[in-house]
């Protein structure tokens, strides 16, 4: 009969009204900055430079190549690579810029990037008052250690600290077999 | 819980109703317009039982509730409803006996593609009959009567596919016409003496003693009462209804109709119309019978009239070979003992063998339907047989109402009312011939109830339809089962006290009935009861074509009665011959002599529009050419002026308001 | 004058701005709203009748004016569905350009 | 009281003749609405306010919206809107039938001798309305109720379109 | 209006009380118009902290029907941390309304679209005057109050669509002329199911209607005409319209947001969008006002021991509910198209509702019928009721089947 339709549909909201205030299963949001859904591993948005010491800018893995700002779509990557007093150019970044306002989180710098040196991040709180200074992040702020990678994305860094260390391992191997005539003293200490 | 007077009207305005629901329901809907039929009836059951709860309160006493119904100017037609014991144990019973033939036909009709309307028409039915009995007028009274009529023929006429239904239609309702000319006679004449057709108006009414004096006390020319006129031209109508002697031809073939409808017609309503119209207009047909130097009594002729249609019923009935038409004739010849009853002058008790007559009656019927369905439409009853051991139900009922109807002794309500009304004839002290004619009646029936078990019940089945007959669904044996027991338990009505009698009438004083004619009516009975047994029961037949054993012994007799002692032919030789030769003659008359003045007129008419023509063509026409010629042309001239632009008429029709208003205002016009 | 004259007048200066509106404008729906310029300033007539001279009964000029206003609403829904019906007809609905019917 | 009246009349035959000069429809239909308020303004003033209320329902509510909806179903642009000046000729001829109208009337309104006899108005309440209505004008009220029934019917056969484009409901 | 208070508790003739003391201080000449002013002045209060009150309500309401919690989070100025259950949210929607640049399209009409919000919160606000709010509690107490309170209601359209002309937008021109349809569609239902309350009780006073409905002494079933057969289903029709009238889901096709931006509020911002909003608000407050004093008794309580409770509570009781079933509704039901709004409106609610208007005629001729015929009169008139129901419905429903989906599962 005509009608019987709407009453169901009344039953169910009022139904859903009553539920909501006694079982808070049924409430489908949380209140957000008290509580927080827990992240899954997989999450990521917004690059950021993995360093592995102390000291954060002198141990990024990041070797300033620029492959990444040459392939980020949206063109937020901004790389000036540092040169000692002679004008060489050191394999290391002076300058890091991220434009996050821009950025869209698309993995592919990460994609390409023969190092390992930048990965996704799982920090989505960026919200700043100014967008010219708060959302142009430096390499002073992208810069996070290795054992945060560890942290956030625990599968994803396992496998690649492993075939880090079997790459430096192979290396080694490599440069002990050259090393005989000429040992190189210009490499970097290993990584930790 | 009681019901008041007034709101008497409810109870035959809910079959109207549920007539009127099943009137405008589709013919899909079938169980709307049957739930709502039984429903009507099972609440005007309720109500009547309430009605009778009331109405017995006081039994002297005649309720009742008039109001006007239409204002003539010189005065006004009155109606209104009446509330005493006979219209209370009537209504219970229409309603009862209804709401059981209701359900039966649930069974019987399921079937039928117009079920729908069956039921709208078994609803108009009821409501009609319930109309006639709750009418304190009698004019309101005869309207019912005439719808009854109609719903009779209607009902009667509804398999009208059939041409044998069809005539059957007809038959009823003409001859039932017949009696109504009577009685539409007759009321007339009752108002045109007595100003009023009100049965009770607090000493007003018709039925009142006032007014019966007055009716009595004046006498006509040749020497009848007034009141006995009137009397006879009502019972008129009553003849009609209730098929007594003269017009009992269209009963018989009343059975075309389905059996439900039989059931109905026979029992409940139609025949029971006739016999409550007498008996509520009692006062006024026994208002002459103290007055000993009048030619002739109405009562006497009412008992007459009755006592030969009871034996002449029973007589056509022995020789019946169709189950329902034995049924038939059987309700003919029950209908004359009732009426014999009122004529003898103890209305009770034919009000009593009217109500127990209406649930074995209704039983038989039913069972005549029962059996009638299981066979597969066989209704010969020389073609059944047998049918007691598959039709268990069917035949024990049967049974019971077949004892009843007979007037087996003490166990059953017929042999009570039957009784009721032998005592009655007995005590009259005009003549004996209506004690005798019912003795024999008494003896007849039990032969020919007899007969009809053994024929049906009896041996074995007799054709492939009754062999394959099987007991049939409750919605209709339990009817029949509800039924039997009423025709038993209603004995307790007149035994061992006779309550009924004196709920109807407590002035009336039963006298102990005489013992030697009690004996003697149960020994007739018992000797019927041996006889058939003994020509039927016990001699059963075992082909359907083997001949009759009473026909071996008496075949001009039985043939005579078979043909229904020719009644049929006598009318159609008579009355039919008559009416024949008059159409004839009025043919002729149209044909030749009206006929002929008309085509003269008309050759005078034809010849004159020729001289019109000639002068038109040669001398108007010409002038009128001319004329509309100019009014063209001028015309032409004029439909220059309509431009079609809107703006210009509105400016004209300004303009001209302003030169109205000058002129007014310089004129000086007022 | 009187207030009852000066009601008059009022109405008679409305009857006559619906009027010439309804005689210079081209547009169908104006014309149509001119002439229900013209049933107002008629029923203005009656009220101020009504509450100025005494009728017979105390309700008649309300009663006239409940009519006409009836009787206004059922001509404007008619006439409109009349412009409608010419601007399908003829695309517009300029009244000088309705004039398929002249003789 | 005469200074109301005097208002009302302003507004009333302001709004009427700047709404019958105008060039857009649309405000012309909507000071025509203010028209209307207005005389039912002057019922008030007149004491029916039955008929005031009756006004405004039966104007500003469904008169307005009907000649609304007129005026939106019958242009093909919003420049449609905006009307071409009447004819100089045609306006002019609209002007002087107008004014020679309103000549005569005031003529005849002045000279006639009116008489004024109540002071206050008289007072019908809505029940005796009522009864007025269905007593002795109810033939009246069966008619109109006839030619409202017929318009309506009427105005549905003449606006509905021939042509039956489209099914209601197709998928 | 100045009818002396009659013996009901103190409560209950507070505001006339104070009325006539702040009344008291002005010279007599004064008084009526002070009064006036007053009435005013409280209406505008009272109604416009229930109106800011309600929209935090609905959105609590459509939250809590979603399984979310609503707007919890606004607090005080300078008391951080403070919630409050979001209880000032709609000062802050206030503030942030008044504060918005406010957005005139170069093409409009300037005169219109300035005067479209004015007038629709002035017609809304007008049908607040003949409202009887408690006893002895009605702004202006006219003999043809029901007629003028749809005649003003009528009006509120003619805003709308002046808004949706004036905008020079061809959204707000569907929307304003969607809103046409609808009002010209749903004001005949509305009206017809008032009808039978207004012959059945013999006024078109509300006062006189509220009053026609009082408590007979000691009984404990209310005597409100929705308790009657006809009053009930006058009551749903005008329900059902006054849902369309206010333009509320799920009738809201003027400003159906998924089709056509706003409807007419599209080229709105800041304060004017504030005064349509608070507009759509009254509307809903005075036609639930009306539907309360119409067919559920009005200020009546329910029965006579309940009366000491001051009746502008239960009006107020009333009222609010009225508005949130309303609200629950649209939580439930989906927007409809306009074919079947104004089929819905033509060929199911007039027929019925002509239809209603015969049971009350039948309601009010047998009003002597008692006893058993009473049951007779409940069975007749529910008959008249239902039959034609299930007969319209399902005419208007045939060849409807259950929805299918071509490209969802």
């Amino acid at each position: 009969m005509l009608g019987t339709g709407i009453i169901k549909g009344l039953a169910v909201t009022a139904k859903n009204f009553v539920g909501s205030f006694y079982d808070p299963a049924r409430l489908v949001t949380v209140e957000y900055p008290e509580k927080q859904i827990p992240i899954p591993e997989n999450y990521r948005n917004f690059p950021f430079l993995v360093h592995e010491g102390d000291d954060p800018i002198a141990t990024l893995r990041c070797v300033a190549c620029k492959i990444c700002e040459n392939e980020c779509p949206p063109q937020c990557i901004y790389i000036v690579a540092e040169r000692d007093e002679k004008g060489k150019v050191l394999k290391k970044p002076k300058i890091f810029d991220i434009d996050i306002a821009v950025c869209m989180s698309c993995q592919i710098c990460v994609e390409v990037c023969p190092f390992d040196a930048i990965k996704m991040d799982q920090h989505f709180e960026i919200a700043a008052g100014n967008r010219f200074e708060g959302l142009l992040l430096h390499r002073e702020q992208l810069a996070k250690p290795n054992s945060y990678y560890q942290k956030i994305h625990p599968t994803e860094a396992a496998e690649v600290d492993a075939m880090l260390t079997a790459m430096k391992a192979r290396q080694a191997a490599e440069k002990s077999a050259k090393a005989k005539p000429a040992p190189a003293t210009q490499t970097p200490p290993p990584a930790a | 819980m009681t019901l008041s007077v007034q709101h008497l009207w409810l109870i035959p305005a809910l079959p109207l109703l549920a007539a009127a629901i099943g009137a405008l329901t589709p013919s899909g809907g079938r169980t709307l317009a049957a739930s709502a039929a039984i429903a009507a009836m099972v609440a005007a059951f309720v109500l009547s039982c309430c009605a009778l709860v009331a109405a017995l309160a006081d039994p002297t006493a005649n309720l009742t509730y008039n109001f006007t119904w239409f204002d003539l100017g010189t005065g006004a037609v009155r109606l209104g409803w009446l509330l005493n014991p006979l219209t209370a144990f009537m209504c219970v019973m229409v309603t009862f006996v209804g709401t059981l033939i209701f359900v039966f036909s649930l069974g019987y009709m399921h079937d039928d593609e117009n079920f729908t309307r069956f039921f709208c028409f078994l609803s108009l039915f009821a409501a009609a009959m319930l109309g006639i009995v709750v009418s304190n007028s009698l004019l309101f009274l005869f309207v019912s009567w005439e719808l009854v009529g109609l719903a009779s023929y209607l009902l009667i006429g509804f398999w009208f596919q059939k041409p044998e239904a069809a005539a059957a239609a007809k038959k009823a309702f003409i001859t039932t016409r017949i009696g109504d000319l009577g009685l539409l006679l007759g009321m007339v004449w009752l108002y045109h003496a007595r100003g009023t057709l009100l049965f009770f108006d607090g000493g007003a009414g018709v039925l009142e003693p006032a007014s019966l004096t007055a009716l009595m006390v004046s006498t006509l020319s040749c020497g009848l009462a007034v009141s006995t006129a009137i009397s006879l031209l009502i019972f008129c109508g009553a003849v009609g209804k209730s098929g007594q002697f003269p017009l009992h031809v269209w009963l018989p073939d009343a059975m075309e109709g389905p059996t439900p409808v039989s059931a109905l017609i026979h029992a409940a309503t139609m025949v029971a119309a006739g016999v409550f119209l007498i008996a509520r207009i009692y006062p006024l047909m026994e208002a002459d019978y103290h007055h000993h130097n009048l030619p002739i009594h109405a009562l006497t002729v009412v008992a007459f009239i009755g006592a030969i249609t009871a034996l002449m019923g029973a007589l056509i009935a022995v020789a019946q070979n169709d189950i329902k038409r034995v049924l038939a004739f059987s309700t003919v010849s029950q209908l004359g003992f009732m009426m014999l009853a009122i004529g003898v002058g103890s209305w009770v008790a034919a009000i009593f063998h009217l109500l127990t007559h209406a649930f074995f009656k209704a039983l038989l019927f039913l069972g005549a339907g029962s059996v009638i369905h299981a066979a597969h439409h066989e209704q010969d009853m020389r073609k059944l047989g047998g049918l007691s051991g598959p039709m268990r139900v069917t035949f024990l009922t049967f049974a019971v109402g077949m004892m009843a109807l007979a007037g087996v002794p003490f166990l059953f309500s017929g042999f009570w009312s039957k009784e009721a009304i032998l005592h009655a004839a007995h005590a009259w002290d005009v003549s004996h011939i209506p004690l005798y004619f019912g003795l024999t009646a008494v003896v007849l029936t039990a032969f020919y109830m007899t007969r009809l078990v053994a024929e049906t019940f009896f041996g074995k089945p007799r054709s492939h339809a009754a062999g394959l007959a099987h007991e049939n669904p409750a919605v209709m044996t339990v009817p029949l089962v509800i039924l039997a027991a009423c025709a038993i338990l209603l004995s307790l009505l007149a035994w061992p006290t006779p309550w009924l009698q004196h709920q109807l009438d407590p002035q009336a004083h039963t006298e102990p009935g005489g013992l030697s004619l009690m004996m003697l009516s149960i020994v007739l009975v018992a000797l019927g009861l041996g006889a058939g047994w003994a020509l039927y029961g016990r001699l059963l037949r075992t082909n359907a074509s083997a001949p009759d054993p009473l026909a071996a012994a008496l075949p001009r007799l039985h043939a005579f009665l078979a043909a229904r002692m020719m009644f049929d032919e006598l009318y159609a030789a008579t009355f039919g011959r008559l009416s024949n030769g008059l159409a004839a003659l009025a043919d002729g008359l149209d044909r030749y002599v009206w006929g002929g003045l008309v085509n003269l007129v008309a050759r005078l008419g034809q010849f004159g529009g020729l001289v019109n023509r000639e002068a038109d063509e040669d001398g108007l026409n010409a002038g009128f050419d001319a004329v509309s010629r100019k009014v063209r042309s001028v015309g032409q001239i004029y439909s220059r002026a309509q431009t079609g632009e809107t703006h210009g008429y509105l400016r004209v029709i300004a303009l001209g308001f302003v030169v109205l208003v000058l002129l007014v205002m310089l004129g000086g016009v007022r | 004058m009187n207030t009852l004259q000066l009601c008059l007048l009022i109405s008679s200066a409305l009857f006559c701005i619906g009027l010439a509106g309804a005689l210079s404008r081209t547009n169908t729906i104006l014309v149509l709203l001119g002439i229900e310029l013209m049933l107002n300033a008629a029923n203005l007539n009656f009220i101020a009748f009504w509450r100025f001279n005494p009728a017979p009964l105390p309700a008649t000029g309300v009663i006239f004016v409940i009519f006409a206003i009836a009787v206004a609403a059922a001509e404007a829904a008619v006439g409109l569905a009349l412009v409608i019906a010419i601007y399908r007809h003829q695309q517009n609905i300029r009244l000088q350009d309705a004039t398929r019917l002249k003789g | 009281m005469t200074a109301a009246l005097i208002l009302i009349a302003l507004l009333i035959l302001g709004s009427t003749a700047v709404a019958m000069s105008l060039r857009n429809l649309i405000h012309s239909a909507l000071l025509l609405v203010l028209s209307w308020m207005g005389i039912a303004a002057f019922y008030l003033w007149a004491g029916a306010e039955f008929v005031a209320f009756a006004q405004v329902l039966v104007y500003a509510g469904a008169v307005s919206m009907i000649v609304l909806f007129a005026v939106l179903l019958t242009r093909r642009s919003r420049a449609d809107l905006s009307i071409a000046p009447a004819s100089l000729r045609r306006a002019v001829a609209g002007v002087l039938a107008g004014g020679a109208t309103a000549g005569v009337l005031t003529l005849a309104v002045l000279r006639t001798n009116l008489q004024i006899a109540p002071s206050a108005a008289p007072t019908v309440t809505v029940q005796q309305l009522g009864l007025e209505l269905i007593g002795p004008q109810v033939a009246s009220v069966l008619v109109v109720g006839v030619i409202l029934t017929v318009a309506l019917l009427g105005a549905v056969v003449l606006a509905a379109s021939d042509r039956n484009d489209g099914k209601e409901d197709a998928p | 209006m100045n009818a002396p208070a009659n013996t009901n508790s103190l409560l209950e003739r507070a505001p006339v009380m104070i009325r006539d003391w702040i009344i008291g201080f002005f010279p007599e000449s004064l008084r009526w118009p002070v009064g006036a002013l007053l009435a005013i002045a409280a209406m505008l209060a009272v109604f416009g902290l229930v109106f800011a009150f309600l929209t935090l309500a609905e959105r609590k309401l459509l939250g809590r029907a979603q399984n979310r919690p609503g707007p919890n989070r606004s607090g005080l100025p300078f008391f951080r941390g403070t919630k409050l259950f979001g209880l000032t949210q709609p000062f802050a929607d206030a503030v942030k309304m008044l504060t918005k640049e406010d957005i005139v399209p170069r093409a409009a009409d300037h005169l219109l679209h300035f005067l479209a919000p004015v007038l629709v919160v002035a017609f809304a606000l007008m049908t607040f005057a003949v409202i009887p709010y408690g006893r002895q509690l009605v702004a202006v107490d006219i003999d043809a109050g029901v007629l003028y309170f749809f005649a003003a209601g009528a009006a509120t359209e003619l805003a709308i669509f002046m808004a949706g002309w004036a905008s020079h937008n061809k959204y707000s021109l569907i929307g304003a002329m969607r809103a046409l349809a609808q009002l010209i569609s749903y004001e005949l239902p509305l009206l017809l199911s008032v009808v039978p309350v207004v012959m059945l009780a013999g006024t078109l006073s509300p006062t006189k209607i509220v009053e026609a409905q009082a408590n007979v002494p000691g009984g404990l079933i209310p005597h409100w005409h929705v308790f009657t057969p006809w009053g009930a289903v006058g009551f749903a029709i005008f329900m059902v319209a006054a849902l369309a009238e206010a333009n509320r889901s799920p009738f809201d096709l003027p400003e159906g947001e998924s089709e056509l931006v706003a409807g007419h509020l599209t080229e709105y911002s800041g304060f004017k969008y504030a005064l349509f909003f608070m507009a759509e608000y009254f509307g809903m407050i005075g036609l639930t006002g009306m539907g309360a004093t119409l067919f559920l008794g009005g200020w009546q309580a329910p029965c006579a021991f309940l009366e000491f409770i001051p009746s502008y509570l239960w009006f107020g009781v009333k009222m609010l509910s009225l508005i949130l079933f309303m609200m629950w509704i649209r939580a439930t039901l989906l927007r409809l198209r306009i074919d079947q709004l104004t089929r819905l409106a033509w060929k199911f609610l007039v027929p019925l509702a002509l239809i209603n208007l015969g049971t009350a005629a039948f309601w009010s001729r047998t009003d002597s019928w008692s006893g058993p015929l009473q049951f007779v009169r409940w069975a007749i008139a529910l008959a008249l009721i239902v039959v034609p129901f299930v007969v319209i419905g399902r005419r208007l429903t045939a060849g409807l089947a259950p929805r299918t989906y071509r490209y969802a599962t």
